[in-house]
């Protein structure tokens, strides 16, 4: 296998699909790939546009220490995630995160466990364009709800 | 010399993102970002407001050498 | 959007990429996409092939009486499950599970869910081809554990 | 007649995993199926072995009409 870059930002439409294929590729000993992949919703009209600010060097770093420790935490084989910035589209991709593992429950686990970073504490700054104008959005009460579930 | 970079809202407020400012330590780079723009100051000193000095967090003060990076990062809203 | 099927059972290797990129697809309002890869394990050489046997029109129709059900429990916009079946090779995918909602919660607990059930109740029949022969698979405790925290 | 299909285990120790069998009930059935073969008379009577009549599960007598689909189940083991 070929090594592959574990955390991407990329300011391009991505396709999750294809990140699966290579991610589950010459896996003889794995089992158990969860992935998920976040959205961006038109909220009926409401969000024309999501724009997404991150600090390069800095937001990818802290995105790795956190994956490596729930890569540890929850024994993973491996992880990968990527995640865009800039302006994205109802309906695009904002985020792709995988895990591997041995057995279907940690796999399952650590990728909520990272979904709930990346969603709530993650180092990023999201603004929302709508036909009201932009505005800034900050983390949902459900958001810090999620994330302390591993506390 | 400092490389000073503002995010989300606080660039949004302040009409730039990346400017170099003449400044010894945080505390003079708070003082000369306050004396070109009042309502900035007071945003950077506002609550949840994070510095990060060359890409690591910093609580309080740190001395500025030449190049170095200082970011003010406002809440982060995760992704 | 064209109607595609929710459940499939496949005696042919597919690609679970090729199936989220279909399943992601013209997706505005959705938010959130889980899924859930299962891949057959080597076992460093004590598993040289995994066979599936299923009841069709049995198994298939159970699978979507269950489905169903997890799609009302869990709010789902819509799933999709494809389950191999006949002679498997380490390292090809055995299951894949995507299930679609408005918030990732829902999402997860519903691919989770549904992976639960697969993995130890769902009807198919399991034999597993090694170096010393041929054995039939009974479901784990593990596997029984992990359904029961949905009781 | 009733078509009877195996499944799993229960197809491996009969060596055959569908039959025409004449039948008019499942007792009829288990009976002509145990006077061919008392160890697998004796298997499809065993714990946890189901049946299934045209694709639904049935606990205890069934009649078996023409053409009737039965199929015997051992314990499922998930995919």
């Amino acid at each position: 296998m070929t090594t592959l870059p574990s955390i991407s930002l990329t300011a391009r439409a991505f396709e999750p699909g294809a990140l699966l294929t290579t991610f589950c590729a010459g896996r003889d000993e794995t089992g158990a790939v969860a992935s998920f992949v976040g959205l961006a919703r038109a909220e009926r009209g409401q969000a024309t546009t999501l724009e997404l600010e991150a600090y390069p060097g800095f937001t990818d770093a802290a995105i790795a220490a956190f994956a490596e420790e729930a890569k540890a935490r929850f024994d993973l084989q491996d992880y990968r995630i990527v995640h865009r910035i800039g302006r994205i589209a109802p309906g695009e991709a904002i985020v792709f995160v995988a895990t591997a593992a041995g057995h279907r429950r940690a796999a399952f686990e650590a990728c909520d466990f990272l979904m709930d970073y990346l969603k709530s504490r993650a180092p990023f700054w999201k603004k929302q364009h709508g036909p009201d104008g932009e505005r800034w959005i900050e983390p949902t009460a459900r958001d810090r709800t999620d994330a302390e579930r591993w506390d | 010399m400092a490389r000073v970079l503002l995010f989300g809202r606080l660039a949004d407020q302040a009409g730039w993102r990346d400017r170099t400012v003449e400044a010894g330590s945080i505390a003079d780079l708070r003082r000369a970002l306050a004396d070109g723009d009042a309502a900035l100051g007071e945003a950077l000193a506002g609550p949840g407001v994070q510095v990060a000095v060359d890409k690591a967090i910093v609580r309080g003060e740190a001395v500025l050498a030449a190049g170095t990076e200082v970011a003010f990062l406002p809440p982060m809203s995760g992704g």
